[in-house]
């Protein structure tokens, strides 16, 4: 029973339970650090030897891919995140019992996100993102300051209903499985439904989809429900940050994405990829524009991920191998890149003591090799090449002209206004004289480092078992 | 940039691999041979990339193996020069070094790319590169907007292209040119391929009204960076437009060139009349690109109504003209960026109006920039006038084509490339008189020194191939065969009875006869006959020489304050030209008798471009992101409330539907 | 007893539905309180009902949940709170009551024409359960985005849920992990809320979540 | 081989020739003109003693200027000499023909415009300035003028090769066209533009501020002054001759004609060029000159009837096919 998708998931769960009994804060960040390294080895023996999938968890191409990089990107998180939080507790913004609180509830909230992704029940599922909300809420929540607070509270409100529609839709979804699968656990297990999807009434599985989307895609952060991303983003720790921005939305979107391979596997349904393009096209368009009015360095990335999540969610919408391909592609890139940038972001916001993006600029001349890797991280999120995000954005614009050449002007005009406004912050963050007093680095830029030339090297060339991968996870979306 | 182990390694390194291109392309268009492929590891899964050499993009390898190569000389001694200059220094070399050689790499790129996906790559290697060159100047005022600026633009570009390309690779994703070229999309998705390539390739060129960038970022980069990017980076962008245009999208209609060159004879007029304006030199320089990009597509627009004509000689006769065009415009806007460089290092400003003199303070910079100048102005029997003479010819067989619209079309076309090629003549006087001659109007031309030898010897090398370029022309142009194959079908016929001597395009193949026009004949007996009236002056004429105080009408002497300044230079134009379009307009202030004030001349100029296409849409999306960013400031409840809009609007519709 | 057993169950859920209807119609917090009381008590009712005539003994423990829970502990706790903070102020809306009722009577006849026209493979009964479910639901959406007072939302929200459970109860054989998972939901977010208003407490003096939200966004506005 | 060489011979008697006739055909309008106006006038051959004077002065040169200043006169008179060789005077049978056609004609006169006016500049005056930008406004607006004649020729005639042009009139005919007369218009607003002539420019004013020509050569003295005014001449020279041979080409000898043809030509050449002259001193005395920023108007309608010409032809042949 103990196999790698098991020990995936204990290996984070018990270390959330240990760190809450750690007080020491060095050991505490170290401990963190060692379990998401272990969730990591588990998550990476997932690709050499991969377990039955049962009744409880499933294990295939997709969300293997996912559970790696979650996994990955927790791991490089927790590392920085050593660092980051050991200035906080320098400067007091943190106490050491909120500190004890913080670890626990990152070890926590990566195995809800595992949990998420490895569930094969529609109901775990459900009770994985809604325990993976209530993390972050927490995390969000842990300066105590009232702008943080009411990010939360925003942030809880705002998911919460969203969680409870998509509880709605899996209910929904389970009373159109059930005249055919019968009742029980089965109606409820995603495997299960897959073979049956043609069987059940095509009417139920399209209400059901409109509630899972309006549910977990407040959560993926679609327009216009996207309101909770950038406050929590900005107001939470930046390790936080990082991974709201490269994983929880991932989670979210991976979620929906399940449902829509039930419905695409019923012919009678909707086509659900309609609902995602026009939402994925608002995303990028609100979120494009939304850019330019930012003052606070957070919110701005914070919008970018929405931005991208539009671009994600579009890529899926539209469908075939080679947007499907991209939309993997472009996630897990996305994920890499923007955490990066939180990272640097992070740094940055310590070295300057603020958040605002005017009291941020000239950082290649304070702060070079800080500079110089946020501002390869924004070309790379602006999809310029080396980066792999170019080759995605590349696959995903001529996907759409492909198949649908009229979708690609808005398509192409919200890439055009995403790119105008991160290119006007890169050159006023990194570029000109560096504002007010600026502090020396102690931290390592190494994890961002690591992210940054995994994005390139994967730009410029994809090793070939990776390739096939991508497309049976592509064939597999349909 | 900066002296070191580190910089003459890489422009070393880059000046090497630069001539190493140029050999390659050199040898390559000297054999003729079939198109070379080379398959790479890299690129995007299931299609990889793969490079391909043919006559079409040796030629513009060419250019840019050449002024790669200079450009890395002229670099290495430019920080050399500049940085012991009191008020001027360089930019830091860490801002130049890495990315001057990924800029020629990204130029490489994407001329040697065989799929669209290389192509685009190697496109945006070359933005992002040559933003990055434009923003080693970030402390300088202007930059920082420049720098977005153009990279914005890029972006449109390169999505514009993407799209192109898209569109032809059909869906079948035939991301390949051979595999592209093979299909044919409908003719409704070509017209939209073409026009997006116009727009993407020519934002990049600098097509007007594309053009807003170019004028602010060229200048801000370094001056080898800025000879690299209006030499031959607007060149690599001209290449694209040749290689969808010509090659990918198949057998052209007849309003695509009308259309290419419609674009082209406003952008050269218009290219030209803003240079006539400008005070910054290298700006200058870079509105004159513009308007040289205006007259190569002025005359691919012409090949390309040939072409659908079915009249290919004559398209090939026009094609060949921009080719050559490409490649003179490579040489004398190097030469005179590096010249504008080294009036940079010496006096520390480009501004037109500090500057004069500098023919004795630079007296070797000076003749070389006498000769890009003439170049420039397309003067025989240098190599602007030979692909401008060219590119007549293919005028003047306008009446061939066999669309009324056209013939007419033709004429006026010729109309605004001749009032360009004139126009631009009157623009680089003045640059050069005003820089260079008369009397020093600031303390900074009075203390310039000549720049060192490689600064020198970036200088020399372009000039000398002016020359060249300009009295043997034919041979110039049997490099650009296979090119004008690819492209229309046909190459230009050999020329007339003394080969390589002559340009006498059309000839017997139908068109004009009899036209000719031999650069090293009149450098020959022009020169025959100066040698003859010198040698006869000193014989028989007064040889004495006297130095005296100028005349001036007898005139005192006074500061030189009193010499025409630039812009009283271009007043009798400004009044002609730029009154209408431009809105020019001047106040002068005068004291009135007895009173000791000091008197003003303002002058005033507004840009169409910038009030009728930039503006507007920047405040269209300043507009619409100032409203809704409403949207970041409501109440939960509100929040709440899109929400619960969005659920009952989804299910309103599939209530419906159901 | 087919025949019973629906008409039962019938009645359950549209007296739930009408207490929905009742709590968008309330203005005072503490009657906004006891009618949500009544729902939950009407809702352990239907729990009850269904799990007698579906012969399965889990969902008494459901209906156990909601009478213990949501009918009495947490609207006790919400009186105490409202009794310590000292507010006993009527419910600010955003709308009138008409406009709200018309609104309410909107959506109750969107999700009768979505849900009725659902093939007749499920049963009646689950398919009447379902749109009486959506249409709590809905209805609980709208009181949520009416009200202005953060009781009044927390209220709403635990509607919402029962709305949930209503859905999850009418579906023959639902297994437990979904009950047992809303149980948690809720019992997890009463703590968040409480933890939230003791912040609340401490840094607002005030319930009304107009005074949270003066740091929305960019606090430099 | 013969024609070679006789083209060579030609082309050395041409250059010969429009060197030895030019400043005569200057005395000839001056005295004109002076007649016209009641002057007695000089005599017609004076310009040959001034310029023989000015070669024997020595030359001053103004402080501040550069090599290019003395070597301007140089380039300037070179070019124009060169350009006046290649238009047919008296035989179409030039060796240089081939070597520069119509708009190579243009762009040599460009060239010895360019230098000129960085000639004015070079001394850093204000009169030199004055001029430098006037001539450089004319000159924009005069040669696209010129070359959309050039283009209504060459479209006409199938040719841009002055002896071509010649050639194809005097073998086939080409009647009369609205479009010639057109060209003829403009050609001859350019002609006046280009040559310096009323009302654009007045070659005899020393007035300062109503120069254009001579102030970019107000610096100049002796030799080099000389040179200038050398090629002035040869510039009305050439004018006049190019007008004459495009327009009334009848007279010239062609390839394969007799020595009597070429004496034939010879003659015709000196009747046009006085009836040339005559024409120019009466048009010059029966008008004054105009404000210089009207000289944009001007050009720009020459340009304008040049553009019309062309549009014209395609009306005009249209119907042919």
């Amino acid at each position: 029973m103990l196999n790698g998708a098991v020990l995936v998931l204990l290996v984070p769960a018990l270390f959330a339970g240990l760190l809450l009994l750690v007080k020491p804060e060095r050991l505490a960040a170290r401990l963190n650090c060692v379990g998401s390294a272990l969730t990591l080895a588990a998550a990476l023996s997932l690709i050499v030897s991969r377990p039955q999938s049962g009744p409880t968890l499933l294990v295939d191409d997709f969300n293997v891919y996912l559970v790696v990089l979650t996994a990955f990107v927790g791991f490089t998180t927790s590392l920085f995140s050593a660092g980051y939080i050991a200035d906080e507790v320098r400067s007091g913004r943190l106490t050491p019992l909120r500190l004890r609180f913080y670890h626990a509830m990152f070890q926590a909230f990566l195995f809800t996100m595992l949990l998420a992704l490895l569930a094969n029940n529609l109901g775990l599922l459900w009770v994985a993102v809604e325990g993976a909300t209530l993390t972050t809420v927490l995390m969000v929540s842990l300066y105590r300051t009232p702008a943080a607070i009411e990010a939360a509270w925003k942030y809880f409100i705002l998911c919460g209903v969203g969680i409870a529609l998509a509880l709605f839709g899996t209910i929904l979804m389970y009373l159109a499985a059930q005249p055919v699968l019968g009742s029980g656990a089965a109606g409820m297990t995603w495997t299960e439904l897959l073979e049956v999807a043609a069987e059940v009434d095509p009417r139920i599985l399209n209400l059901a989809f409109i509630f899972l989307l309006v549910g977990y895609g407040t959560k993926v952060g679609l327009a216009p429900l996207n309101a909770w991303l950038p406050d929590a983003h900005a107001e939470g720790p930046t390790p936080i940050s990082a991974v709201l921005s490269g994983l929880l939305l991932n989670v979210a979107l991976y979620a929906v994405l399940r449902f829509k391979m039930l419905l695409a596997a019923n012919g009678a349904a909707m086509a659900p990829g309609v609902l995602m393009t026009v939402m994925g096209l608002g995303t990028l368009l609100l979120a494009a524009l939304m850019l330019y009015r930012r003052r606070d360095v957070k919110r701005f990335f914070a919008y970018s991920s929405i931005e991208q999540m539009g671009i994600i969610t579009f890529a899926f919408g539209l469908g075939g191998p080679l947007a499907n391909f991209a939309g993997l592609l472009h996630m897990a890139l996305h994920s890499l890149t923007k955490s990066a940038i939180f990272f640097a972001v992070g740094h940055a916001i310590h070295a300057k003591g603020s958040q605002r993006i005017a009291d941020i600029t000239g950082l290649t001349v304070s702060h070079p090799a800080l500079g110089w890797s946020l501002l390869l991280g924004i070309v790379a999120i602006a999809g310029l090449p080396p980066f792999g995000l170019f080759m995605s954005e590349w696959m995903i614009v001529s996907g759409t002209v492909g198949a649908s050449p009229w979708l690609a002007l808005p398509l192409v005009l919200g890439l055009l206004l995403g790119f105008g406004a991160l290119i006007l912050r890169a050159q006023s963050l990194c570029f000109g004289a560096p504002a007010g007093d600026s502090r020396p680095l102690q931290a390592s830029l190494a994890p961002i480092y690591v992210h940054l030339l995994l994005v390139a090297a994967i730009g410029l060339w994809m090793p070939a078992p990776l390739v096939a991968w991508f497309h049976s996870v592509a064939r597999l979306l349909g | 940039m900066g002296r070191g182990p580190v910089a003459a390694l890489i422009y070393g390194g880059s000046g090497v691999a630069a001539l190493l291109v140029t050999g390659v392309a050199f040898a390559f268009l000297i054999q003729g041979d079939s198109p070379w492929h080379l398959k790479i590891p890299i690129g995007p899964p299931g299609l990889g990339a793969s490079l391909v050499l043919d006559g079409l993009s040796a030629v513009f390898l060419l250019a840019v193996g050449l002024a790669g190569a200079t450009a890395s000389v002229f670099g290495w001694g430019y920080g050399r020069d500049g940085a012991h200059k009191p008020g001027h220094h360089g930019p830091a070399p860490a801002r130049v070094l890495p990315f001057f050689p990924l800029f020629l790499a990204g130029m490489v790129m994407v001329l040697l790319a065989g799929d669209a996906f290389g192509f685009l790559f190697g496109w945006e290697v070359m933005s992002v590169a040559s933003w990055l060159l434009v923003l080693s100047t970030h402390d300088e005022p202007e930059t920082p907007r420049a720098a977005r600026l153009y990279l914005v633009m890029a972006a449109i570009g390169s999505l514009c292209l993407m799209v192109s390309f898209g569109l032809l690779a059909g869906p079948e994703a035939a991301f390949s040119f051979t595999a592209m070229r093979e299909q044919g999309v409908g003719d409704g998705l070509t017209a939209l391929a073409v026009v997006l390539a116009v727009l993407g390739a020519g934002s990049k060129a600098g097509l007007v009204p594309l053009h807003i960038w170019l004028p602010l970022a060229h200048p801000a980069a370094p001056s080898h960076v800025s000879a690299l990017m209006s030499g031959v980076m607007t060149k690599v962008a001209l290449y694209g437009l040749c290689r969808i245009l010509f090659d990918l999208a198949g057998m052209p209609d007849w309003w695509w060139g009308a259309l290419l060159a419609a674009l082209g004879s406003l952008t050269a007029v218009a290219g030209v009349l803003y240079a006539l304006l400008q005070d910054d030199i290298k700006r200058l320089l870079a509105y004159s690109t513009v308007e040289n990009v205006g007259f190569i597509c002025l005359s691919l627009g012409l090949a390309l109504m040939f072409k659908a004509d079915g009249k290919p000689v004559i398209a090939a006769l026009a094609f060949s003209a921009a080719l050559l065009h490409v490649l003179n415009h490579s040489l004398f806007k190097t030469l005179l960026f590096y010249g504008a460089g080294a009036v940079v290092a010496a006096t520390g400003t480009r501004s037109l109006e500090t500057l004069g003199g500098l023919i004795h303070r630079l007296p070797r910079t000076a003749p070389l920039l006498l000769i890009g100048s003439a170049a420039a102005s397309a003067l025989p029997p240098l190599n602007g006038f030979a692909s401008e003479w060219l590119g007549f010819q293919a005028i003047l067989n306008g009446p061939q084509l066999s669309l009324w619209g056209l013939k007419v079309g033709v004429m006026v076309v010729g109309v605004f490339a001749a009032l360009a090629a004139a126009l631009a003549a009157a623009c680089f006087l003045r640059f050069f008189g005003i820089a260079f001659l008369g009397r020093p109007r600031s303390a900074e031309a009075v203390a310039a020194q000549e720049v060192t030898a490689p600064l020198q010897l970036a200088m020399v090398v372009p000039a000398l191939l002016c020359v060249l370029v300009g009295i043997l022309p034919g041979l110039v142009l049997r490099l650009l065969h296979d090119a004008a194959a690819i492209a229309v079908g046909t190459a230009l016929p050999a020329s007339g009875s003394l080969g390589w001597l002559w340009l006498a395009p059309v000839g017997q193949a139908g068109g004009l006869a009899g036209n000719s026009y031999s650069g090293f004949f009149v450098l020959l007996v022009a020169g025959g006959l100066a040698l003859l009236v010198f040698r006869l002056i000193r014989r028989h004429a007064a040889s004495g020489l006297r130095r005296a105080d100028a005349w001036g009408c007898g005139y005192p002497p006074v500061g030189p304050v009193s010499q025409y300044s630039g812009a009283s230079f271009a007043q009798p134009l400004r009044r002609v030209f730029a009154s209408g379009v431009f809105q020019a307009r001047e106040q002068v202030s005068m004291p009135e008798p007895g009173e000791t004030g000091a008197a003003s001349h303002l002058l005033r100029w507004r840009d169409p471009a910038w009030d009728f296409v930039a503006r507007p849409v920047w405040a269209t999306v300043d507009w619409l992101a100032g409203r809704l960013n409403h949207l970041q400031f409501l109440t939960i409840r509100r929040y709440l409330m899109l929400m619960f809009a969005t659920l009952v609007t989804l299910l309103a519709i599939m209530a419906v539907l159901a | 007893m087919g025949e019973i057993g629906y008409d039962v169950a019938h009645l359950l859920g549209t007296s739930i539905l009408l207490v929905s209807f009742a709590l968008l119609y309330q203005r005072r917090l503490t009657s906004l309180i006891n009618a949500f009381a009544v729902q939950s008590v009407l809702l352990a009712a239907a729990a009850a009902w269904q799990g007698w005539i579906q012969a399965s003994p889990h969902l008494y423990l459901t209906a156990l949940i909601a009478l213990v829970l949501k009918a009495v502990v947490i609207p006790v706790a919400l009186h105490r709170i409202i009794a310590r903070l000292g507010i006993h102020r009527t419910i600010e809306r955003v709308l009138g009551v008409a406009s709200t009722l018309a609104l309410a009577v909107g959506l109750v006849a969107l999700s009768l024409a979505l849900v009725l026209p659902l093939a007749g493979e499920a049963a009646a009964l689950t398919r009447e359960d379902l749109a009486l479910a959506l249409s709590v639901v809905l209805l609980a959406l709208l009181m949520m985005i009416s009200r202005r007072n953060a009781i009044g939302q927390v209220v709403g929200f635990m509607s919402l849920e029962n709305g949930l459970i209503l859905a999850a109860i009418g579906v023959k054989g639902m297994p437990l992990v979904v009950e047992m998972s809303v149980a948690f939901a809720v019992m997890v977010a009463f703590i968040i809320f409480g933890v939230f208003f003791f912040q609340i407490r401490e840094r607002f003096d005030s319930l009304d979540v107009q005074y949270l939200e003066r740091f929305r966004g960019e606090g430099d506005r | 081989m013969t024609s070679v060489l006789l083209s060579v011979l030609f082309q050395l008697v041409q250059l010969a020739l429009v060197l030895a006739v030019a400043p005569l055909l200057t005395g000839c309008v001056r005295f004109a003109k002076a007649r016209l106006l009641g002057r007695s006038g000089a005599d017609p051959l004076q310009p040959y003693r001034t310029l023989l004077r000015l070669f024997r002065k020595e030359a001053v040169v103004a402080h501040g200027t550069s090599w290019l200043f003395r070597a301007a006169p140089y380039a300037v008179f070179t070019l124009i000499w060169l350009a006046a060789g290649l238009v047919p005077t008296f035989s179409t049978q030039l060796v240089l023909a081939p070597a520069a056609d119509l708009i190579a004609l243009v762009a040599l006169l460009g060239s010895a415009r360019f230098f000129t006016i960085l000639a004015g500049m070079d001394a850093g005056t204000a009169f030199g300035g004055i001029g430098a930008s006037r001539e450089a406004m004319i000159a924009t607006l005069a040669e696209p003028a010129m070359l959309m004649v050039i283009f209504t020729l060459a479209i006409l005639l199938q040719t841009t090769s002055l002896a071509g042009i010649v050639e194809t009139i005097l073998g086939q005919g080409v009647g009369l066209r609205i479009s010639l007369a057109l060209g003829l218009v403009s050609l001859l607003m350019v002609a006046i533009a280009e040559a310096g002539r009323i009302p654009i420019d007045n070659p005899s004013t020393h007035l300062e501020l109503t120069m254009v020509h001579e102030a970019m050569v107000l610096e100049y003295s002796g030799r080099h002054l000389a040179l200038m005014e050398l090629a002035g001449m040869l510039r009305l020279l050439l004018f006049m001759a190019l007008i004459a041979c495009v327009f009334c080409p009848w007279g010239i000898a062609r390839a394969g004609d007799g020595p009597l043809v070429w004496l034939l030509g010879l003659v015709t050449f000196f009747g046009k060029m006085m009836v040339a002259v005559a024409a120019l001193a009466v048009f010059e005395t029966s008008i004054a000159k105009m404000r210089v920023f009207r000289i944009g108007e001007f050009l720009g309608g020459a340009l304008l009837l040049g553009l019309l010409a062309s549009i014209f032809l395609f009306v005009s042949t249209g119907f042919k096919g």
